[in-house]
């Protein structure tokens, strides 16, 4: 053995003099490669752990909290919600079809592992800008179709999610995937050991060499070298996954599973220690027994192996003939490999022999855990300070609302999810290109809104509101289609944590989150953390991104974006200030990424929410749009692009016109209404202490908009329709 | 009247036409599976859309060769109704009971949006609740739905009037513009010659309840039960 | 013993993909390319056998199978060994 | 000029596709098939030009577009006229 084992697993010499200490020996190479997947921060977040206990996880409503493959919400009925989210984003920038194909696969696995039929997935997208860079435009478009490629063929509507660029990601895109899935509450199942001689199985599709060391290269920064030694790539299999998913339904239907998790990271020593850990129990297995499709592959390949569609089941002893049926129905390979000891241990043999043995909890639990220095960076202070009187006056607001429109982050993601089938299953009331995507729950009078959400910029700016900021607006997206919020995955994107600025950015969003989480009692209950995405030019935007959930208890009440009717009066809930800092007007207009994030008073937002809840519920609105990026002129537009109606605005403000059209501030929602409902609206906002102002009323072709008077904005809403679609198609060819 | 859906792995479409059958429609229907080789008791069998087999090496190729499909052609060859949606047209093409071919969307992208379609024999079985030239609007959502068919091919479609259905523009105009994967001529559906086997890339299923936005592909699904009940045209 | 397969279209029907390729090729600069068409390859490990029988047997994979007569045309190999 | 580009799964690296194909021949009573794999011909058109410079144009463009090298690998033919 080398001097320096260590090295080569990727662990630190304190590391590996703990691993001494548990075994008393050294470990030979195979239990070496165990510990180094186990112990790497993408299987024991050994850098994030300790903040997690910030987040609340637990209320009335939460059957399973963090720490499981997914986790789960009652939505009444019996019936409740798995949900997880999960990053592949250096697989994705290495081979973009494969690596966001995979992703989906592993989300997916993680949901039906629980026992949940998967109903809908999300995913949230960064990529470098892309007017003017080939190899983006190749990731962009790579990812997805892969997205799609995976979801599409395995039959799971994509419903929702976000696409931002920004040069940050330049070197390192982001691919978080999103699954929902239904559960009944006597069928959770749980990725766990138990009882003495009961039977470990492995089904699904065969082991090779691929994938080695995927957790480890997710746990490094991505550079030329490691890009090309490390080509731990997969190819996808989404057909084998149908099958598999199909088969571990039906299972999960008998009573013969004890327990069930997939193989993702760190493959078979994870599921293996991890099943053995939770069920305070042992487990021996034999990798001779386990289904390959390469020759000659040595203990340790079989073990970290991170083939794709594979599950690992502990069966009652004396159903494997029963549980092989199932497979052999849906042509699937099935294999008894090992079974369920009490003495605590790991024990890895091949052909009979003892190859490797140690402490299962040390594997799944006791890899060393890090409180990172954290300081503030050095550029916060510089980049907040934004003098508005230096900012240049525009002239024609008109030429400004069309060179938003044409921003590759407000532009109409059409290109996207038109290429993901988002119907299959025919559950879907709305589908993507609104707030949240809203999914009927069968059986039942329900319906799941959900929605993923993250301004970066912000979270660079000042990633505590930043992050606040993106519970909020979650839970606003959720709102506005008539839902109330339920609950968070979280998958947190972040640079090296051993560099106290960049632990700061996560220390600071995870406050953030808590923050919001707890004052509108949402509790996060899976989530994802992905390091490590940097290069050696620049670390990502700090990119915390909410996955949320919302009941909408009858499908009668399912609000919509778009105006309904000419004549209907249009009002804005929530006030505007001089809010541009870190906006995207900034950005496209005046190339500038600086300046102070929106204020967020959680108080005032939680009333918001209530106040647009209470409307649906009393039907005295006709549509309702949450405000972001772009501010009131995006959101007029994109309601106006859905409706093929007008509107006529017109508003008085001490603002300049550019930043009361732009501005960004929070806690604004757009609602359209029938005039005899006017009177009631306001009598509520006063209730609930609400600004809002009447802006105008829906009418037909144009929009015009007058401030203080003068007329900004008179546009053919037909060409705001054309521009806001053909943006991306232009762009990607 | 009793309809079949008939599951091959990788099917995916099974449970929205069962949906709308059963519940929608209150109709009698199975899931068959695909190794069944006894269909006699249906009077109706589709193939849903979805990824059979994957969709591996060309759509279709494989699930045509499941047991299941001899039975297939034969209720077929007895002038029983058979609709094969999305997937079910492309394995319907590749076991010879429709003519033609589905090969990749000219734009090379899969493709999920609803579309109009126009309506261009209405004296078959499916369509027999329309109007000719009547526009409706169906989601499509595939990646190979570019219907190809030789010259000599086409010119006996259109001579046996097979052609069923159109990709159109909302006015009902069959032109460039409104094709959305370079099928040729516009095609979006074909009968067989006897008028009982339809293939269609559009998904009728998805459009058959107002809560998901559209119930015009119910048509198609009425125009299937008035024909059974009646047992014959008007 | 080997076999490959080669499946391609037939002369006269569209090829978007060759045609992105094309495109996707002129635009790295590579001018000199006219024209793109793509096909598949298909490598089959078999039990030795006659090579007589082994064309047999191929070609009946490539008509039931492994092509579509109506827009491609297939051709193959044996590689002994 | 022209040229065929076989562009193929690196050994090691699944081959779904592959997979399905021999499960089908399978049940359509070929046994004899152990293993199939599927990959990519790319026909190409080229302006005639020397050989030498063809093979290093050839090679470029497989290893920027045509071959995604951290699964796949390459060869190709130069075919005179
Ligand atoms: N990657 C994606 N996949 C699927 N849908 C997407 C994706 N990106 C954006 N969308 C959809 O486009 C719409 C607009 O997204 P976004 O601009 O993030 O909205 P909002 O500002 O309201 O959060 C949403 O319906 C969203 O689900
Ligand atoms: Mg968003």
């Amino acid at each position: 053995m080398n001097n320096k084992p260590w090295e080569s697993v990727g662990l630190t010499r304190e590391e590996y003099d703990k691993i001494l200490e548990i075994l008393g020996r050294e470990p030979n190479n195979l239990e070496l490669n165990m510990y180094g997947v186990m112990w790497s921060e993408h299987c024991s977040y050994k850098n994030s752990r300790a903040l997690f206990k910030h987040f609340p996880t637990s209320n009335e409503r939460v059957l399973q909290g963090p720490g499981e493959n997914a986790g789960i919400i009652d939505i009444g009925d019996n019936k409740a919600i798995a949900m997880k989210i999960e990053s592949h984003n250096h697989p994705s920038a290495v081979e973009p079809y494969q690596g966001a194909a995979t992703g989906v696969g592993g989300i997916i696995r993680d949901i039906f592992a629980m026992g949940a039929r998967p109903i809908a997935l999300l995913n949230s997208l960064r990529f470098g800008e892309i007017e003017d860079d080939a190899h983006m435009r190749y990731l962009f478009s790579g990812v997805v179709s892969g997205i799609g490629g995976y979801g599409n063929c395995i039959g799971i509507p994509t419903v929702g999610g976000e696409v931002y660029f920004n040069k940050c990601y330049k070197g390192n895109p982001l691919v978080n995937a999103m699954c929902i899935g239904v559960i009944e509450h006597d069928k959770i199942h749980r990725g766990t050991a138990a009882g003495v001689g009961n039977l470990v199985m492995y089904v699904g599709a065969s082991t090779g060499r691929d994938g080695i060391g995927g957790a480890s290269f997710a746990s490094v920064e991505l550079t030329e070298e490691t890009a090309v030694k490390k080509s731990a790539v997969q190819v996808g299999d989404p057909f084998m996954e149908k099958l598999l998913l199909e088969a571990c339904l039906e299972l999960l239907d008998t009573d013969y599973v004890v327990g069930i998790q997939d193989l993702g990271a760190a493959g078979l020593t994870s599921a293996c220690s991890e099943m053995a850990s939770r069920g305070n129990s042992g487990m021996v297995i034999d990798v001779s027994l386990v289904p390959r499709r390469e020759e000659g592959m040595l203990p340790v390949e079989v073990m970290i192996s991170e083939s794709q569609e594979r599950m690992l089941l502990v069966i009652k002893k004396g159903a494997e003939e029963k549980v092989k049926k199932i497979f052999d129905k849906w042509g699937l390979h099935s294999a008894v490999i090992g079974k369920v000891t009490d003495d605590g241990m790991l024990t890895i043999m091949e052909n009979g022999k003892i190859v490797g043995r140690v402490p299962a909890k040390s594997l799944a639990d006791e890899a060393p855990k890090y409180y990172r220095e954290y300081e503030k960076p050095e550029y916060i202070d510089k980049k907040r300070a934004l003098s508005i009187d230096k900012l240049k006056e525009v002239n024609d607001l008109n030429e400004v609302l069309f060179k938003m429109i044409s921003s590759t982050n407000l532009c109409s993601r059409e290109w996207v999810y038109n290429q993901y089938d988002y119907q299959v299953r025919t559950n879907t009331v709305i589908t993507p290109g609104s707030d949240a995507a809203v999914i009927r729950i069968d059986e039942t009078n329900k319906a799941i809104a959900a929605t993923t959400d993250c301004n970066s910029r912000y979270c660079y700016l000042n990633p505590r509101r930043g992050a606040r900021i993106a519970v909020a607006e979650a839970a606003r997206n959720i709102v506005v289609t008539g839902g109330k919020p339920l609950a968070i995955t979280d998958g947190l994107n972040f640079g090296n944590p051993e560099k106290p600025d960049r632990f700061w950015q996560f220390r600071e969003s995870i406050l953030g989150i808590s923050e919001a989480c707890r004052k509108f009692n949402i509790p996060v209950v899976s989530g994802n953390v992905s390091f490590y995405n940097e290069t050696p030019e620049n670390a990502i935007y700090p990119t915390p991104i909410i996955g949320m959930i919302g009941l909408i208890d009858d499908l009668d009440k399912v609000m919509t974006m778009e105006f309904k009717e000419e004549g209907d009066i249009i009002v804005l809930l929530g006030s505007t200030k001089e809010e541009i800092g870190a906006s995207e007007y900034l950005k496209v207009i005046h190339g500038l990424e600086l300046g102070e994030v929106p204020e967020i008073d959680l108080d005032l937002e939680k009333r918001l929410q209530d106040l647009c809840v209470e409307l649906i519920d009393k039907k005295l609105i006709k549509s309702a749009h949450d405000l972001s990026e772009g501010g009131l002129a995006l959101a007029l537009s994109e309601c106006l692009a859905k409706s093929n109606l007008g509107a006529e605005i017109s508003v008085d403000t001490d603002l300049r016109e550019d930043i009361y059209l732009f501005s960004e501030s929070q806690s604004r929602i757009l609602v359209s209404l029938d005039t005899n409902n006017v009177d009631k609206l306001k009598e509520l906002c006063n209730r609930y202490e609400i600004p809002f102002t009447v802006l105008g009323r829906t009418i037909k072709d144009k929009l015009s908009i007058k401030i203080n008077g003068d007329l900004v904005i008179d546009v053919k809403v037909e060409d705001i329709t054309d521009k806001l679609r053909s943006v991306l198609p232009c762009i990607m060819g | 009247m009793k309809f079949g859906v008939v599951v091959f792995p990788g099917s995916n479409c099974d449970i929205d036409c069962y949906k709308v059958l059963s519940n929608v429609l209150k109709k009698d229907v199975d899931y068959v599976w695909h190794d069944t080789e006894n269909i006699e008791k249906y009077d109706v069998i589709i193939l849903p859309g979805g990824f059979s087999y994957g969709d591996y090496l060309r759509c279709g190729a494989i699930a045509r060769f499941s047991k299941i499909m001899d039975s297939v052609v034969k209720h077929a060859n007895k002038g029983k109704l058979v609709i094969g949606i999305c997937n079910g047209f492309q394995i319907l093409t590749e076991v010879g009971l429709l003519p033609g071919a589905l090969i990749r969307n000219n734009n090379l992208k899969f493709i999920c949006k609803t579309v109009p379609i126009r309506v261009e024999n209405n004296t078959t079985p499916f369509t027999l609740n329309c109007e000719k030239g009547q526009v409706i609007n169906i989601p499509i959502a595939h990646g190979e739905g570019n219907y190809f068919i030789d010259e000599e091919g086409l010119a006996q479609l259109e001579k046996n009037n097979q052609i069923v259905f159109r990709y159109c523009s909302e006015e009902g105009l069959i032109d460039e513009k409104s094709n959305p994967n370079g099928s040729v001529k516009n095609i979006a559906g074909i009968c067989n010659k006897a008028g009982n086997v339809l293939g269609m890339m559009p998904h009728p299923e998805r459009a058959s309840e107002l809560l998901l936005g559209n119930e015009d592909g119910l048509i198609l699904f009425k125009s299937i039960i008035d024909y059974l009940e009646r047992g014959h045209f008007e | 013993m080997k076999a490959v397969v080669y499946v391609t279209l037939k002369k006269g029907i569209s090829d978007p993909q060759g045609n992105a390729v094309k495109e996707a090729l002129d635009s790295l600069g590579y001018r000199e390319v006219n024209k793109v068409r793509i096909g598949k390859i298909i490598e089959l490990e078999l039990e030795d056998m006659d090579k007589e029988e082994a064309e047999i047997k191929i070609k009946e994979m490539c008509e039931k199978l492994l092509a579509n007569t109506v827009m491609e045309k297939y051709s193959f190999e044996i590689l002994e060994g």
